[in-house]
């Protein structure tokens, strides 16, 4: 039985506005959601309100509009921490988004405690936001960044790791690692990793970007550190992110970007910080966004996330099962379980060819190396091609997606 | 439900239902934080200060007769009016009832929106500390008696 | 004769939805624009509409979708290149608000020019995030921040100015100003400031947070190394901000943020940049808004910068005009020209509860130090109450502001 | 407008026009493609190859009896059939036509969109290179001229 009726998945499609879209003349067929999620109407409107009614800059203000601005955006704080089942609000950084919560993790964490010599463990096919980051404190603090390996079916080769753990190329001070692959879809398992790591004293991040739209993630039993993500692969708007970190853990670090709200008192003879989240979130911040944010969780949540999980891994499995039918095929990331994406390569077709020849049937997919250069370089392909579902996808469109690859394949490959 | 500090908030609620505009019930805040003793000299350092990105703080606990007294004080005249009734209410409570009120009056008389953590006037800082000082003082109690 | 007509006034003012709202049952008067102006429905409709049909992430992708999001994206940075009268769209850095552009300027060009002992000149009235990101990079480069006094009108101490650039205080690398001081409206003569700056090969940096939404910037006029404002001020969505940087001197800077989109190629052996800007914008940038971004900048044009100077100066002629006949006020920031704010304190009444009893009659203003305590402290003042306005700002608004200042002294202050 | 480069745009948006269809037009491109030269081995290298973030592009330009010549190649398909269409287009025209020149057949067959500066494909970086060689000529044979 599907997590979802057919009907079901017809009144979720008509909440998004953007799926009665043409391309070339076609119905469009999104398969890009691990790039970045559509919106419902339910957050496009929620933004919309907010601008139209209570539009204020938050915090410093006395009156009213201010005051109602302030509790949207605080608000959403406190929808994210209950979302991820954190101990309390104060855990909760909002960022401008994912990348922007590494580098300030890097910038803080990373400079206060990263000594030359020390190493940074990443997985070998992390996004560049989880690599570059490590490398640029790294030229400060001396600190190496060094790649767990991935077997053959992009699962994490977990005897690496454990060599590496034990201070194989150095002394590692940081796991800082990838949820689920961006570009093969492959779910880590980083609860177990997390606790080899805590167990020798080693600090924890996970790059929740992939993972906490697609399943519930509650940081007190992942017990990592930090966890970053972004809003808007969660239907929620752009510009919009999140740093969790453990109260302790944030307690002790030092401020990144200076500006306004993050200070307690500014002279010129010395300034004093403001205290934790309030420390890392200089400047004004997109309140505006935050109300979307809000409106995205009540989506998630009301759809449910276990039945988003499960229409996933029915998804994934469907596309998998109609894609190897295809000759010349290959998909990249056979190990389960996966989430939300399917990423392959035609022998003897560039995946640009193949991403512009889907586009003009519809069906917009992403090709490349899905800023994932090292990973594409371990497998030895120039890019992928990768379809990636959300929870409005229908079988229709991965069969839709198939006749097109058979179409490319014919054309290109003259198979 | 029952206690002193429920008889206190009690008399405040009718006190100000007296008030139908905003205006009489902020002048009779007003004058409450005027009649307020204010803390020490002593106590009117950073130490004691409770800050707000508005207006400031500045509160001195202690016991008498095993009861949590509190005087308090504030830069800004609303301020020192919700902290005079802060005041009011608490100081001279037994410590168990101080930790356990959830001063739900403010919403009665119309002013819990001052204590919302986004308001920048010091006073759920305030109400904070009066609440941990009375834990501790509460737990001191419990272990020695 | 004004610059609007009154019919053009209530025209403007109809096309901002947040200005029919009601505040404790009397209706809005907004005097709190500096802090963060009002969208107008072109703006937030652009917004809805992008979401709505063209969301996808920019940049990477092939697909029709993606192609048209870039477009619009990359439009804006165009328009903003344009606005600003820059040389090269590539002298455009988008941001997530000035605050981070501040940053990021201290985090690349300071990082890389500043050494022991070299000095930052701000003024003595700048804003927080233009203090503190000087601050921070200076505990790492043992740079250090030293202010410009200003006299008792507001404006620079030209003389004190010209000793401090002689080196009075250190040898100066940067100097780093307001255009206009967001607590009390003050124009500062940075045209002639960055000339004397420039003939001691000193860098320059204006921050036009509150001179861009007032008046027309010419950043070739100016001659400055970098120009930083938010997005948010200016009636385009939050989380929207520029770096203008002239290329040349943004050519020199390494990056600062790690993440997709900012690298060339990525390895574990080193990694190398992309060109400007794309160096300095890591991760998904906040697309959506970019779309509010360039209709804000169609408004501001369509509504006349010209015009729109003009009108603030008026507004803020009368303001000063009929505050000055309220007993125990004191406007702080009598020096001309200003724009768009007017700043003063009452004789025995604190901020706050004036603010407090504004608000219950409508008018929104804000109180306290505006992120800007040096500027308190050396006006020997806890805060100010300050009105800010827009080209929609009415002589009325400004008389209930003065009806409703006149009732808070007489209830506050027994006059 | 008249020139060589003028004369070979006209023939290409002849001969483009006879497809309806843009497969058929992006099989014709490709099969341009496919009939490319490329470049010589020593020129396969980073020096000469024009980046782009989804495909790669290699340029090697000369100069034969005066005009200017490229070769050029291609990892992708429809990006080589592009390639060959400015080949044809620019090579062996005079340096000061290639400078000139607003490529506007591009407009006129549909494909306008893959020289816009936000497409990944290298093209765009091709073009500029194409165009700087030419200016570099041009002003080299000025001076000596
Ligand atoms: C696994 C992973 N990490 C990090 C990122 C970076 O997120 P953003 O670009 O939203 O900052 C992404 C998004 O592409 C991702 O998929
Ligand atoms: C003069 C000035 N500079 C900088 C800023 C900071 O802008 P933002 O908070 O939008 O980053 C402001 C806004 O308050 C300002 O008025």
């Amino acid at each position: 039985m599907s997590a979802f009726t057919p009907e079901e998945i017809q009144a979720l499609r008509s909440r998004f506005p953007i799926l009665g879209r043409t391309v070339h003349g076609k119905p469009l067929v999104y398969l890009d959601n691990a790039a970045t999620s559509q919106m419902p109407n339910s957050v496009i409107e929620a933004v919309r309100e907010f601008d139209r009614t209570k539009h204020a800059n938050v915090h410093r203000g006395v009156h009213q509009l201010s005051q109602e601005a302030t509790d949207v955006h605080e608000g959403s704080r406190d929808r994210l921490a209950k979302f991820l089942n954190a101990r309390r609000r104060e855990e909760i950084v909002l960022t401008r988004g994912c990348t922007e919560s590494i580098n300030l993790v890097a910038n803080t964490w990373g400079r206060q405690n990263l000594r030359s010599k020390d190493v940074v463990l990443v997985s070998q096919i992390e996004h560049h936001a989880n690599i570059v980051p490590w490398q640029l404190i790294g030229n400060q603090t001396g600190s190496t960044v060094v790649p767990i390996p991935v077997l053959d079916d992009t699962s994490l080769d977990q005897d690496a790791f454990l060599k590496l753990l034990e201070g194989a190329a150095g002394p590692v001070k940081l796991l800082a690692i990838q949820h689920v692959s961006n570009a093969f879809g492959t779910i880590h398992p980083v609860v177990e990793m997390i606790r080899l790591a805590r167990a020798r004293g080693i600090a924890t991040l996970v790059d929740g970007a992939q993972s906490v739209p697609h399943f519930a993630v509650d940081v007190q039993a992942l017990d990592c550190d930090f966890l970053v993500f972004s809003g808007h692969k969660m239907h929620a708007p752009t510009g919009t992110g999140v740093l969790y970190g453990k109260f302790e853990v944030l307690d002790a670090l030092g401020p990144w970007q200076g500006g306004g709200d993050m200070i307690d008192k500014v002279s010129f003879s010395g300034t004093t910080f403001h205290e934790v989240p309030y420390r890392f979130e200089a400047g004004t911040p997109n309140f505006t966004a935050a109300a979307g944010f809000t409106a995205a969780l009540d989506f998630l949540e009301e759809v449910g996330m276990e039945k988003i999980h499960d229409r996933d891994t029915e998804l994934v499995a469907y596309a998998h099962q109609e894609l190897s039918t295809v000759p010349g095929l290959k998909i990249l990331g056979t190990h389960l379980p996966k989430a939300g994406v399917v990423s392959f390569v035609l022998d003897g077709i560039h995946p640009y060819d193949a991403g512009m020849f889907l586009d003009q049937m519809g069906i917009a997919v992403r090709t490349g190396h899905h800023c994932a250069q090292p990973a594409m370089e371990r497998f030895g392909v120039p890019g992928t091609i990768r379809a990636s579902f959300a929870m409005f996808t229908t079988e229709t469109e991965i069969d839709t997606l198939v006749e097109g690859v058979r179409r490319v394949n014919k054309i290109l490959g003259g198979r | 439900m029952s206690g002193i500090i429920a008889s206190r908030e009690a008399e405040i609620v009718e006190e100000f239902s007296l008030f139908d505009e905003w205006l009489d019930k902020y002048q009779h805040l007003i004058e409450m934080g005027q009649k307020l003793t204010g803390v020490d000299e002593a106590f009117r350092t950073d130490a004691y200060k409770v800050k707000g990105c508005q207006s400031q703080v500045w509160l001195q606990p202690g016991i008498e007769n095993g009861l949590v007294v509190f005087r308090a004080d504030s830069d800004a005249a609303i301020t020192k009016g919700l902290v005079a009734l802060m005041v009011r209410v608490l100081s001279g409570a037994p410590a168990v009832e101080i930790v356990a009120s959830p001063l739900s009056f403010l919403e009665a008389i119309g002013l819990r929106e001052h204590l919302s953590p986004t308001r920048s006037n010091g006073l759920v800082g305030m109400v904070k500390q009066m609440k941990l000082y009375a834990a501790a003082y509460a737990s001191q109690e419990a272990s020695h008696g």
